[in-house]
């Protein structure tokens, strides 16, 4: 049975309120290209419990108060415009080689149960049956950073396999946010930590290409209203929902 | 020296199979212009170096000029989806993709910049990518005897930066995000810039702190107000929507040449003004 | 988080033995209030990382505060001479003098920034300080086979730099020359950071494009209006001379002691003070 | 017989003429710390025959336009005010790196005939008589610039020795100006090329601790009263003395 909030709410909204959950206060965290629904998580959480988190990203404002987010980029000049200082992407990439970077928002194509992340190709990689865009900060990032966050709007066999076709990189993944479930990398390898409540969990093993254990995994929120009032403020245009 | 030349003059400096490096990050200040421009001279085994592309890289390609591309991302980001013409010719084995991690590149031009054959990197560790490609390695440290990964030196010959104001000598000014533009005209042999406006020596030294390149870095100076258009200028205009989606959709011969022709009277308008 | 705290509370943060990077150049904005206060809490055995230094690492050396300094250049310059103190000591044996270019110093603080152990230098050949020093070694390019000089990464655990202003956070401008402070800050592990002036975030947020050190960064703000004296602070004060040649000539300890007590009001009059 | 000129030129002023005459237009020239005589001729042929010469400093400013010398230092604001861009130090080093450096003035403590020059200590490396205050860019700059120019106040046998006590660098010395002379390195040996026409060539081979080939020495000229002019209206205060 369907409830009236689950007819109303888009999985985009679960996974940024999720998300936004898992940032705390006086972290610095980064996203990169493509970005648009950790961008709006960052936004949120900082409108919530974490004021003070230093919001970085590949234009080099920090802490910018965007008032227009761009519907095509996480790359603009939207969200380097209204900060306090400036310190652009080779300074975020020195600072988690540095150890320093708390929190990194990276994305793949490809996810196995060993913590192996494919960004690079589909088949060979020096004859690819499809080359992908590349894992822009992704192998380095995930190495370094305190907590590598992976979100990725698919969820079904070809993404989560059961072995990546190309290691971009590996391991250090802290967890993987999809519209149906949230992975947790722990003991070296991934095990299914939450499901969306608009999903079920056969639905979730069915889209995984690897066994998943289904002991003791929760249930996600709802947004509450507060929250939504506040997405909505951050986001009235719904850049959120473009990756879907 | 007044370096203001026009755009034709400005491109000739490219010769057949240099390593270009392009200013701007996916769909921002990319050097739009010039680009074009090397399409138009039919340019050839250009070897393309960005840390983030998107439609000036797709262009290029698109216009048969290019061997290589040294990248860590190349794409539309979300709205205009996949580089479709690079993804294409690399698939079909006849563009080389070199996939860097954004920073891999990064520390590459830093090594060209200051003249080392090579640069450390810590981060670069776990990954298929270095055995996969020959520009990476692992040495020894010598104080410590623990491995490092090292990544190539690229030293671009010509560096293509599109900027927001800049006097007759090359010194430039950059609003908003500075991207990799200036680490790219230090790593480059030289640099040909583009303006959305040229202004005086004497304006330039009342901003002088917001000069990030100096001007005796500087090979060429174009004119080209609006010359990272259809992509975004931060400050000054938005990208242009429609001739994104007609450029990627209208995907035949015709479709390349009108998109070209459509922007050659804006990329050489100033040609035939007085330049100040 | 407000980081502004008193000026002890601020030293006490760095202990014996630490490696201590020193912002400024020469006589220019060297954090000269941090460095008396590091006197007065007699601190030992601490590594000095400097470029060009002066009176600041004179000081520290006069306050038997100092085990060794990594530098390229320590003088007053022409007009005050060799600084005396440290040349005494390093000639005693009692600090350590590790000899570097000034660029070789900027190299191993990239390095550290970078966090590899070792940054390849270009210039550094056809010198003896290669085999006389410990931090330099020659090792192979793997691409090419060739030779290469690398120095050894320096990671201090503190910085000392003093700013034109700065708020609560942290988030830092310098007017003027910037010279290695923004290298030191983003090497070094903490950053305490002294300020000519507080002002409000908002406020910062006006001037974000001059913001070079990012408030994330800082662990300590010490309100010290002319915390740099009696070196200068440029655009807002010049060196005190009749300073400079007292702490020069009135070399036995009573010429010490009146010099740090000298300074003791002025280097803590805002700690009771409502500092913003 | 000393003509009314030599009674009333500094060594100083003939010294600037000579570098300054040295430089030519669209060069890009960098003097560093405690550089001030450097520094006035400059500024000197800046105003002369080379008004597009590119002027680093340490500060940073690049062909700054100084209004009033400071009498202490050549690494202050003065010298960075009312420039064309900001390039500062560690990047005029790599530009030297990258072969792009046209003129650095550097100076040194012993010279000798083979080009060595030493900025580092008199004696035993590791045990000093005298330590000094450190070649500041020597080391990485004489092997990387195009011209390297040196200058030195002080021009007797302790300066110019058989054998330096230490290479702090060697090789690619362009010239090394002196009060009484200057000297050209020329297929791996200094070379005396011209003597002040305040000295006589037998004072130089006495100042010299190396052997001179006394041939082919020419005369350098005394400053123009056009040249003197410049030079004090660019440093009024004559901090181009304080080195003497």
């Amino acid at each position: 049975m369907m409830t009236q909030e689950a007819k109303n709410v888009h999985p985009a909204d679960i996974m940024i309120v999720t998300i936004a959950k898992l940032l705390h206060d006086n972290e610095t965290v980064f996203h990169g290209v493509s970005s648009q629904l950790p961008m709006v998580a960052i936004l949120l959480a900082k409108k919530m419990h974490a004021k003070n988190l230093n919001y970085l990203n590949i234009p080099g404002g920090v802490d910018s108060n965007p008032r227009n987010l761009l519907s095509y980029s996480s790359a603009g000049e939207d969200i380097y415009n209204n900060g306090c200082a400036v310190f652009p992407l080779q300074e975020i990439f020195d600072l988690s080689m540095r150890g320093k970077l708390d929190v990194a928002f990276l994305s793949g194509v490809q996810f196995d149960k060993s913590g192996n992340v494919n960004a690079s190709v589909i088949g060979d990689y020096h004859n690819p049956k499809i080359r992908l865009p590349g894992g822009a900060g992704s192998a380095v990032l995930i190495p370094t950073v305190k907590r590598a966050l992976i979100w990725r709007t698919k969820h079904d066999a070809r993404t989560f396999v059961d072995r990546v076709d190309f290691i971009t990189t590996r391991g250090n993944v802290d967890r993987i946010i999809t519209p149906l479930a949230v992975f947790k990398y722990k003991d070296n390898e991934l095990k299914l930590e939450a499901i969306s409540p608009l999903t079920t969990i056969d639905e979730v093993v069915k889209n995984t290409g690897f066994t998943v254990n289904t002991q003791g995994v929760r249930v996600l929120d709802y947004p509450t209203k507060e929250e939504m009032l506040l997405i909505k403020k951050i986001d009235p245009k719904g850049v959120r929902y473009k990756e879907f | 020296m007044n370096k203001v030349v026009n755009i034709s003059d400005a491109i000739s400096i490219i010769k057949d199979g240099d390593t270009v490096a392009l200013g701007g990050n996916t769909l921002h200040r990319a050097p739009m212009a010039l680009a074009r421009e090397i399409v138009r001279q039919r340019k050839k085994k250009l070897n393309i170096i960005k840390t983030a592309g998107a439609h000036e890289v797709d262009l290029l390609v698109r216009g048969d000029c290019v061997e290589s591309v040294t990248a860590g991302f190349i794409s539309y980001e979300t709205e205009f989806g996949l580089a479709m013409y690079y993804r294409k010719a690399v698939e079909a084995g006849k563009v080389k993709a070199n996939e860097h991690a954004c920073y891999t590149v990064m520390c590459a031009l830093n090594a060209g910049k200051i003249n080392v054959p090579f640069m450390p990197v810590y981060g670069l560790k776990n990954s298929d990518l270095i055995n996969a490609n020959d520009y990476f390695r692992v040495i020894t440290d010598p104080f410590t005897g623990d491995s490092i990964t090292v990544v190539k030196a690229i030293k671009p010959d010509v560096a293509l930066i599109h900027v927001s104001e800049c006097d007759e000598h090359g010194n430039a000014i950059i609003d908003g995000p500075v991207y990799d533009d200036v680490l790219m005209s230090r790593a480059s042999n030289k640099i040909i810039i583009s303006t959305e406006k040229i202004i005086s020596p004497s304006q330039i030294r009342l901003k002088q702190d917001r000069v990030v390149i100096p001007g005796f870095l500087v090979h060429a100076v174009v004119n080209i107000p609006r010359g990272a258009a259809p992509c975004s200028q931060p400050g000054k205009y938005d990208i242009n929507k429609k001739v994104l989606s007609d450029f990627i959709n209208n995907k035949d011969n015709d479709g390349l040449m009108k998109y070209l022709s459509d922007y050659e009277y804006a990329d050489k308008k100033m040609e035939r003004k007085n330049v100040l």
